[in-house]
């Protein structure tokens, strides 16, 4: 079942030229005629080119921004221009993890503030209590629980992430929007937060929107990938159709260019590991 | 952006065609008959009556209202006179034509709120970022305590205290008879430096008080941390990326001072005895000059009005990400 | 000139010889209404009219009651009744010219007298239009033309008919009205803009609300004057002046302040004058008004006239003097008719020990009337601090005898008419009243004839309408005997304040500071108690 | 022999907190040289932007650091603010790890580029702009000329970060603080920034510190490498050694956690 | 041990709260404002003018005089009614000296003056900032229609010189509650104005990320608001009402003394302070005692203000 679908979405932004208040404007085409349809509990992973329109292809299916052309649909409904009840509900059942983890913070709010704010915002009693339920959610990914009266700048670059990603699943979405939600995190967190991500996904079904850079990440957590470059997707498919016999020059491009560490020691790891296992 | 303009300008007219019907009616309805007045202490029905007539406050309140609207832009008769283009009627006082008062007093309202603006403003930011900056210290509570001192202080007091102090004890002013700047430059200076610290006074610690709050507010950005991180002098960190996000909120309450203040100071030009557009307003009230007291309205709008204008404009220009979403 | 000066100067003082020359300021609060004299009418434009303006006859110029005399100006003697009263003819000096050198005729006399019939510019001295006889459609010369009934049979007769006899008519041709005007000028707001001097200076300079200069008019001739000495070569009014500030620069007398006169002090300044060189500096005298409180006889316990006395009784006249600034600025005033009026009689009728008030007489005198558990009385008050200090001193008064006052503060601007209008005036009202001449005919018929209540601009505020006082009133108007008439008035006070319509409160009067360098200064009893400004002058004129 | 360009000697960063004092990095010590790359990985949390912010003196405010840290033999700690001045943006760069709240929203990024390199090489304001065109061309931004008159909110995540990471090379500091500068590229461009890195290091022999998450950027860019745990310094040793013989369980641990793009999908 | 120089020495941050949990934020304020000394100051100030406003009646009753008895043997009718003795005649009789020309008990004056004058200047600063803060911030926020309405409101209130209005509109009014309708009055001439710095500032906060955050997580327009905007905006609010308040405390002695305010003979402090300014020279108690109780509040307000604000970023640090 189609949960959400972008038909031919474009966005422009009005730039002002140099040269003051009364310059010419420029548009600037951002994201250009994009579709794709995420399902139910499925994850669709966005990679790309930076600046190629990721983001601002996620806050239009989130409807932060209005695209200047085309329709996005939640559920069979065109929510495109939805106002009130409507866009009430879709808010509710759409949660967005944001990049720049700071900046989309309230610095004015404690960590439990934060984190309880959707469910104040849409009138939920939080189980078990404010306090607990925060708790409970710092706890899932990863922070300190004790840490739930500080503020967000009294935190580092991936704690912020975190705070951003604990608010996202403080209510029960359908779809949580990924916004690099886990670039700033160690791999080890990466990978709890990960695993926390699917298993909300097979429990509660939930659907996501990956936008990530790391090609690894996306290949352990999306069903479909779509790559954009220059706003505009270059090649949706699956997974391993994306991985493994990529069509697009720029898609193969960009897997030639994962970094990856030294084989050689890699392979060395991985031997003194087992010595050690052996020995013990 | 040129649309926007316009459209803010033809608000002023419809805000100033509401502000002088609005003013009409409250001056000319629930206010006394200004022709009972003129008429004096032994005064018949019948002249009475015959004041009425000649001042045309016998006609209906919208044909007087009409009356006035087209003095002002193509002039109207009273009786014999002509009263040329912008005409704002004659003071039921003096006789005076109102317009002919007002571009008499404008220049000495205007050097006033000029020169005041230029020191509080001077004196409220320099003295809030000070603050800011040494937050907690001697310096900040004294400067804080004094802004405090100011404020409570009424400006009339002030007026007064410092006239006392200054002219009658230690005699360093002469009291303020305002030349013109071109005939004695000297006692021009001398004559307006207390009004403007009077006003100025009660203005810089607001101003002091805000710039001190958000130059606070601003320190803790991470934008500032990167200014820093560049090695850039601390004057430049404070003046450019310090200074211009707190000051950004304080540009809006600047213009509607200085152009509340365009519109006249009062009681500042009434206890100096400048004879500014604020002085004008006070004689009319007391007097119930009505066509002065319109005009005074009228003018007073137009600059606020118009400040606001230029607030808006200006602030979109400041803040970038206002712009954007503005058009 | 400017001899008289130098040493002698500690001496001469304010009563001292002016010099001939120099400039005197003089620091005002307020502008002048008008210029133009059949507009200006109060004791403040009457002294200042009398520097640019002559009339026929004109008050002396000399302290105390020569000042309330009236002697001859352009005329040359104050007028020659016949027919009764009811015609008057005044005969006009050699040598009198306008500043423009025109020669001042019987025709400019009459033109400026008939511009007082003009519906927008006779607002001024009322007397020419209620007393001198013209066609009831007359409405000035500029809409009606000739006004037939004042003859000019030459060059140098004016010949006024009345509508009745009016034995003062030497006092009204006194009035600002009867200034001469140079034939078909003067139209609309002309005068006000720029004045057509007769008298010894003229406007050089007008800035309406912010200055006024005079300098000398040479087509006046000092020998056909008797009354004004016109020492200095010109005057300065600074207008719009804080009356703080005013006090401050005359206390101060720097600069040109030296050279300044100004208006009475404020209370708070009394305190700061007592030092010897500034008492010496300091004028007072009485303001010729008097402050009282009306009481509405029409309103319900205040008809009764043993309640009125009560108040009158209880009233304490000495907290009513404390809140207008003391024993140094007011009087206390037990007449209607304050000292200065000619044939005023001093007299007491409700006699109190200092003016504290009678609390037990005023408390047997509500018994009688059956008010003893007391009652309510709204007072109208003007929004100005010296008002409302009165209005509480009274309330403070009257609260002993379970009387509550309730003070209503109206609007300064709308004061007058508020309470001019009997439909919306109150229980009482605090207000003053000067005479337009030093005469009891301009105090008491306006404030006491029941016939003059109306329905707008009344100034009968007690709407007393008792028929011995109305008859008596007329009685002593038809009397042709001026001198007569005022010793009547004197006794009329007496009986009008039998029947209590009014509480007199206070004489007030104008204290004043001069300038160290200014001489021949006095206060003159007909213009308010202002300093009389034809005569004051410079010690030194070179200052 | 002489010292080393930089060297860390047991730094240790105490930041207040409402329930006290704590320590965010403790007595952490490392040096780089020449020409040299550090990486410094490890837990989210643990310390990293803190010790790179101490280098600078940058730390919240209450904060109080101590042990030693030496470029090129003279100690920065405890120096004042004016002092820093000259070291900062010039001699030691850095590159914040949030780059859009790390911009200040009112000014165009060209302005913000220009003025850190005239505060330390003067210039006229038209070589500044020159050098802040180039420095955006040189990390990709598209159309640099035009878009060096934009406001920050008008970029990309990844552009923003390409921008913090030009205000900091357009200095050719001695040493280059780069806070997880790349999470937000691609790795197309990515690969770019560091070759674009690599190229100035030869150059100019700026030494670098590279903070990242990015094991696999760090084993092919540093020469040693610092692992931080908890505040802690768990391990540091050359990258061969970290990556081939790790010693510490949390770094085992963490390389045990890398996912690899042909791993199975976690279950 | 070095300390880190940094562009603003921040306060000393308080020692760690001893219980375990960490204190809800109303509770760590509180307990925080306890241990300040000058904060404890402020609250006890202000609540003795309180106490003060409540409990005239019977404080004037132990000083022996009402705020409306005379006396005229305190003054000296021959100087124009300078009290008697030093200090504006302050005395065992009159505590703090009398009023000059009629001698009222200035202690009582200012007691009963409290009442009228905080309940007048504090509620038309409660009103104005409640008006100002919503109307800016909707008008900020909704841009739009909503703006331009809010917008030309608060033009054309602010386009009329408030003074004159004020007067008129008083004078016009029916006499009815006095102290209500100016309240009343004062506020609505007075909003605009903190309206426009508060729309200024949210027009540039409702383009923070955080607010599109909210607006993600579900928030209504008024919860984005007034939830997540509002709290950003506490400095300028926190500013420009302390300095309103002794501001409408002029106003309404303004407004008085032109005879649409309290009508005489009640007290209030700002008629007091006019009342007292001619009399500066001669009688400078007369103006120092009721000038240094609205100075006193004003003060104590503020400086609780700040404390709060300080106490409160004390925890941010932001
Ligand atoms: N202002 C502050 N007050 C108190 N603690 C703080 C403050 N800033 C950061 N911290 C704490 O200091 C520790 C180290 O933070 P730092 O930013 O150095 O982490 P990091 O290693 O850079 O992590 P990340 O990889 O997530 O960016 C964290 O646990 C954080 O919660
Ligand atoms: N408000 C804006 N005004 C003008 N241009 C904008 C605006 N926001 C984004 N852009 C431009 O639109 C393009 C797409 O931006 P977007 O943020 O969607 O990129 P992205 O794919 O998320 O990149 P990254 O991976 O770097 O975050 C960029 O070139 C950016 O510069
Ligand atoms: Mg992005
Ligand atoms: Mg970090
Ligand atoms: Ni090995």
């Amino acid at each position: 079942m189609t949960l959400l679908r972008l038909h031919e979405v474009t966005k422009e932004f009005v730039t002002r030229g140099q040269g003051g208040l009364l310059a010419p404007k420029a548009a600037f085409t951002a994201v250009d005629q994009v579709s794709f349809e995420v399902s139910l509990g499925e994850t669709l992973a966005i990679v790309g080119e930076s600046g190629s329109g990721k983001s601002t292809t996620a806050r239009i299916a989130a409807r932060l921004l209005d695209p200047t052309r085309g329709t996005v649909e939640f559920e069979g409904q065109d929510i495109t221009r939805a106002t009130g009840k409507s866009l009430a509900r879709f808010r509710n059942d759409v949660q967005v993890v944001f990049q720049d983890p700071f900046s989309s913070l309230n610095p004015r709010y404690t960590v439990e503030r934060i984190v309880t704010a959707p469910l104040s915002y849409q009138g939920i009693a939080p189980p078990g209590g404010r306090r607990a339920f925060a708790r409970e959610l710092m706890e899932r990914v990863g922070l300190n629980p004790d840490h739930s009266q500080r503020y967000p700048s009294q935190f580092s670059g991936g704690q912020a992430q975190r705070i951003g990603i604990a608010r996202a699943l403080a209510v029960n979405p359908k779809l949580v929007i990924c916004d690099e939600a886990v670039s700033a995190l160690d791999v080890s967190i990466q990978a709890q937060v990960i695993r926390l991500l699917l298993r909300l996904q097979r429990e509660s079904g939930f659907s996501y929107i990956f936008i990530a850079h790391d090609l690894a990440v996306v290949r352990q957590i999306a069903q479909r990938v779509a790559v954009m470059n220059k706003g505009r997707i270059v090649e949706l498919g699956t997974r391993d159709q994306i991985f493994d016999q990529p069509r697009d020059e720029y898609t193969k491009t960009l897997l030639a260019a994962v970094p990856q560490i030294n084989p050689e020691w890699d392979r060395r790891r991985r031997q003194h590991e087992q010595e050690r296992k052996a020995s013990v | 952006m040129v649309r926007y303009v316009l459209g803010r300008l033809a608000g002023v007219l419809v805000i100033l065609l509401a502000v002088c019907l609005f003013t009409y009616v409250i001056f000319f309805k629930l206010s006394p008959d200004p022709a009972v007045m003129i008429c004096g202490k032994t005064c018949t029905p019948d002249r009475i009556d015959s004041i009425r007539s000649m001042l045309g406050l016998n006609q209906p309140l919208l044909a007087q209202f009409w009356d006035f609207l087209q003095g002002i832009f193509a002039g109207r008769d009273y009786g014999t006179v002509h009263c040329p283009a912008p005409c704002l009627g004659y003071s039921f006082q003096t006789n005076e034509s109102v317009w002919s008062m007002i571009t008499a007093r404008l220049p000495v309202s205007i050097t006033v709120a000029v020169g005041a603006a230029v020191l509080w403003l001077l004196a409220g930011v320099i003295g809030g970022l000070i603050s800011a900056i040494k937050q907690g210290s001697w310096w900040d509570r004294s400067a804080m305590a004094l802004a405090l001192t100011g404020v409570s202080v009424p400006n009339y007091v002030l007026a007064l205290v410092l006239q006392y102090v200054l002219v009658v004890k230690l005699q360093v002013l002469p009291f303020p008879s305002a030349p013109p700047l071109t005939e004695n430059p000297m006692l021009w200076f001398e004559s307006y430096l207390m009004p403007w610290t009077v006003l100025a006074v009660g203005y810089a610690c607001l101003y002091a008080r805000l710039t001190r709050a958000n130059v606070i507010d601003t320190l803790s950005e991470n934008f500032l941390r990167t200014a820093r991180a560049k090695g850039l002098s601390r004057s430049l960190i404070l003046r450019r990326h310090a200074l211009r996000p707190a000051l950004t909120p304080i540009t809006t309450i600047f213009g509607m001072d200085f152009a509340g203040l365009l519109g006249g100071a009062l009681i500042t030009e009434t206890v100096f005895g400048l004879n500014g557009i604020g002085k004008m307003a006070a004689d009319s009230i007391a007097k119930n000059d009505q066509p002065v007291i319109m005009a005074v309205t009228l003018l007073a709008a137009f600059f606020v009005v118009v400040g606001n204008v230029v607030v808006d404009l200006v602030y979109t220009a400041l803040d970038p990400r206002v712009r954007v979403t503005s058009t | 000139s400017g001899g008289a000066a130098g040493s002698a100067q500690n001496a001469a003082g304010p009563a001292g010889k002016p010099a001939q020359g120099g400039v005197v300021q003089v620091l005002a609060n307020a502008g002048f209404s008008h210029l133009d004299p059949a507009r200006g009418f109060d004791g403040g434009v009457n002294n200042f009219y009398r520097l640019i303006y002559r009339t026929l006859t004109t008050q002396g110029a000399a302290p105390g009651a020569e000042g309330t005399k009236i002697v001859p100006d352009l005329a040359t003697d104050t007028g020659k009744a016949s027919d009764g009263g009811k015609t008057w003819t005044f005969t006009l000096k050699d040598g009198l010219f306008f500043e423009t050198g025109a020669p001042i005729t019987s025709a400019e006399v009459k033109f400026g007298v008939s511009r007082a019939w003009d519906p927008e510019l006779g607002i001024g001295s009322p007397y020419a239009k209620q007393i001198i006889d013209a066609p009831a459609s007359y409405q000035g010369p500029y809409k009606s033309g000739d006004l037939p009934t004042i003859a000019t049979p030459d060059a140098k007769t004016v010949v006024f008919h009345l509508k009745k006899p009016y034995a003062d008519f030497g006092s009204v041709v006194a009035q600002n009205t009867f200034v001469p005007i140079p034939v078909g000028s003067g139209v609309g707001n002309q005068l006000d803009a720029k004045p057509i001097a007769s008298g010894p200076y003229k406007v050089a300079q007008y800035k309406p609300g912010a200055s006024l200069k005079l300098v000398r008019n040479d087509k006046w001739d000092a020998k056909t004057d008797s009354v004004r000495a016109a020492k200095p070569d010109g005057f300065q009014w600074t207008f719009g002046l804080d009356g703080a500030t005013i006090d401050e620069r005359m206390i101060a007398g720097q600069g040109t302040d030296a050279n300044a006169i100004a208006g009475t002090i404020q209370a708070a300044t009394v305190a700061r004058v007592q030092t010897p060189q500034l008492k010496q500096r300091t004028l007072s005298g009485l303001g010729g008004c008097t402050t009282y409180m009306g009481l509405n006889t029409t309103k319900k316990p205040l008809g009764d006239v043993r309640v009125r006395q009560a108040i009158n009784l209880a009233v304490n006249k000495q907290t009513v003097r404390d809140a207008v600034g003391g024993s140094s600025l007011a009087e206390l005033a037990t007449s209607i008719q304050p000292p200065t009026v000619v044939g005023r009689v001093d007299y007491n009728p409700y006699p109190s020990q200092d003016g504290k008030g009678d609390r037990e007489a005023a408390r047997k005198l509500l018994a009688e009337a059956g008010l003893a558990g007391g009652f309510t009385l709204t007072l109208d008050t003007r929004a100005q601090p010296k008002m409302q200090a009165m209005a509480v001193a009274i309330q403070q008064a009257l609260e002993p005898l379970k009387i509550t006052v309730k003070i209503n503060t109206i609007d300064t601007s709308t004061y007058y008419e508020v309470i001019g209008t009997p439909s919306q005036q109150h229980d009482a009202a605090i207000t003053g009243w000067c005479p337009d001449w030093p005469s009891g005919a301009t105090f008491l018929p306006p404030l006491f004839d029941g016939r003059n209540i109306v329905a707008k601009g009344n100034s009968n505020l007690a709407q007393l309408n008792d028929p011995g006082v109305n008859s008596r009133i007329d009685e002593i108007a038809a009397m042709s005997d001026v001198k007569q008439a005022n010793a009547a008035y004197g006794e009329l006070d007496k009986q009008i304040m039998k029947l209590a319509p009014i509480v007199p409160l206070l004489y007030e009067k104008v204290v004043t500071v001069v300038g160290s360098n200014i001489a021949g200064a006095y206060l003159h009893d007909g213009f308010s108690g202002g300093i009389d400004l034809v005569s004051v002058g410079l010690t030194d004129a070179g200052k | 022999m002489t010292e080393a360009l930089f060297v860390v000697e047991d730094l240790t960063v105490t930041l207040p907190t409402s329930r006290g004092p704590v320590d965010v990095v403790r007595d952490a010590s490392f040096t780089v040289g020449r020409d040299d790359t550090l990486g410094i990985v490890g837990e989210s949390g643990s310390g990293k932007s803190m010790t790179a912010l101490a280098v600078l003196g940058l730390l919240p405010p209450g904060a109080r650091t101590s042990g030693s840290i030496r470029l090129d033999g003279k100690e920065l700690l405890g120096r004042s603010e004016a002092e820093l001045r000259h070291v900062r943006g010039n001699a030691i760069s850095m590159v914040f790890q949030d780059p859009l709240s790390s911009l200040n929203p009112y000014y165009t990024v060209g302005l913000q580029i220009e003025e850190g390199y005239r505060a330390h090489r003067g210039g006229s304001r038209r070589d500044a702009r020159r050098v802040a065109i180039e420095a955006l061309e040189q990390v990709r931004i598209p159309d640099a000329a035009r878009r060096i008159d934009h406001y920050p909110h008008q970029f990309s995540g990844g552009q923003r970060q390409r921008i913090m990471i030009a205000m900091a090379l357009c200095c050719s500091p001695a040493l280059l603080i780069a806070d997880e500068p790349t999470t937000a590229l691609d790795v197309t461009v990515q690969a770019q920034i560091l070759e674009l890195l690599a190229e100035l290091q030869a150059e100019t022999g700026t030494g670098l510190i590279f903070i990242t998450h990015d094991l696999a950027v760090i084993s092919s860019i540093a020469r040693r490498v610092l692992v931080m745990c908890a505040g802690d310094p768990v391990e540091y040793g050359t990258a061969e050694q970290i990556f081939s013989d790790p010693r510490h369980d949390y770094t085992r641990a963490l390389l045990d956690a890398v996912p690899r793009i042909d791993d199975e999908v976690l279950s | 041990m070095t300390t880190t120089p940094t562009l603003l020495e921040v306060e000393e941050v308080g020692s760690p709260s001893v219980d375990g949990g960490p204190p809800t934020s109303t509770r760590r304020i509180l307990t925080r404002l306890g241990r300040d000394k000058a904060a404890l100051f402020c609250v006890a100030f202000l609540l003795l003018v309180v106490l003060m406003a409540v409990f005239a009646p019977l404080i004037t009753k132990i000083s022996g005089w009402g705020p409306y008895e005379f006396d005229s043997a305190a003054i000296n009718s021959d100087l124009g009614g300078v009290p008697h003795g030093a200090l504006g005649g302050i005395s065992g009789r009159h505590w703090f000296g009398v009023e000059p020309q009629n001698g009222r008990d200035l202690f009582a004056r200012i007691v009963y003056g409290a009442r009228v004058s905080i309940t007048i200047a504090l509620s038309a600063t409660v009103l104005t900032g409640v008006l100002g803060v919503v109307f800016g911030m909707l008008a900020g926020f909704y841009r739009g229609w909503v703006d331009q309405v809010i917008s030309r409101l608060m033009d054309f209130l602010m386009a009329f010189p408030a003074l004159i209005f004020m007067i008129a509109i008083l004078s016009s009014l029916p006499a009815g509650n006095r102290p209500v309708l100016l309240v009343v009055v004062i506020s609505a001439f007075g909003w605009p104005y903190l309206a426009r710095v508060i729309r200024g500032q949210t027009m540039t906060l409702a383009n923070r990320e955080f607010v599109e955050a909210a607006r993600a997580s579900g928030a209504k327009n008024t919860a984005v608001v007034f939830r997540e905007i509002l709290p950003n905006l506490r400095g300028s609010i926190i500013v420009m009402t302390t300095l309103a308040l002794p501001g409408y405390i002029g106003t309404e002695a303004g407004l008085s003394f032109l005879g649409v305010g309290v009508s005489p003979p009640t007290a209030s402090w700002g008629q007091m302070i006019s009342g007292s300014v001619s009399w500066y020279s001669v009688d400078p108690m007369f103006f120092a005692i009721p000038g240094a109780f609205l100075f006193l509040t004003v003060l104590s307000l503020t400086v609780l203000g700040d404390k709060i604000r300080s106490v409160i970023d004390a925890g941010e640090a932001s």
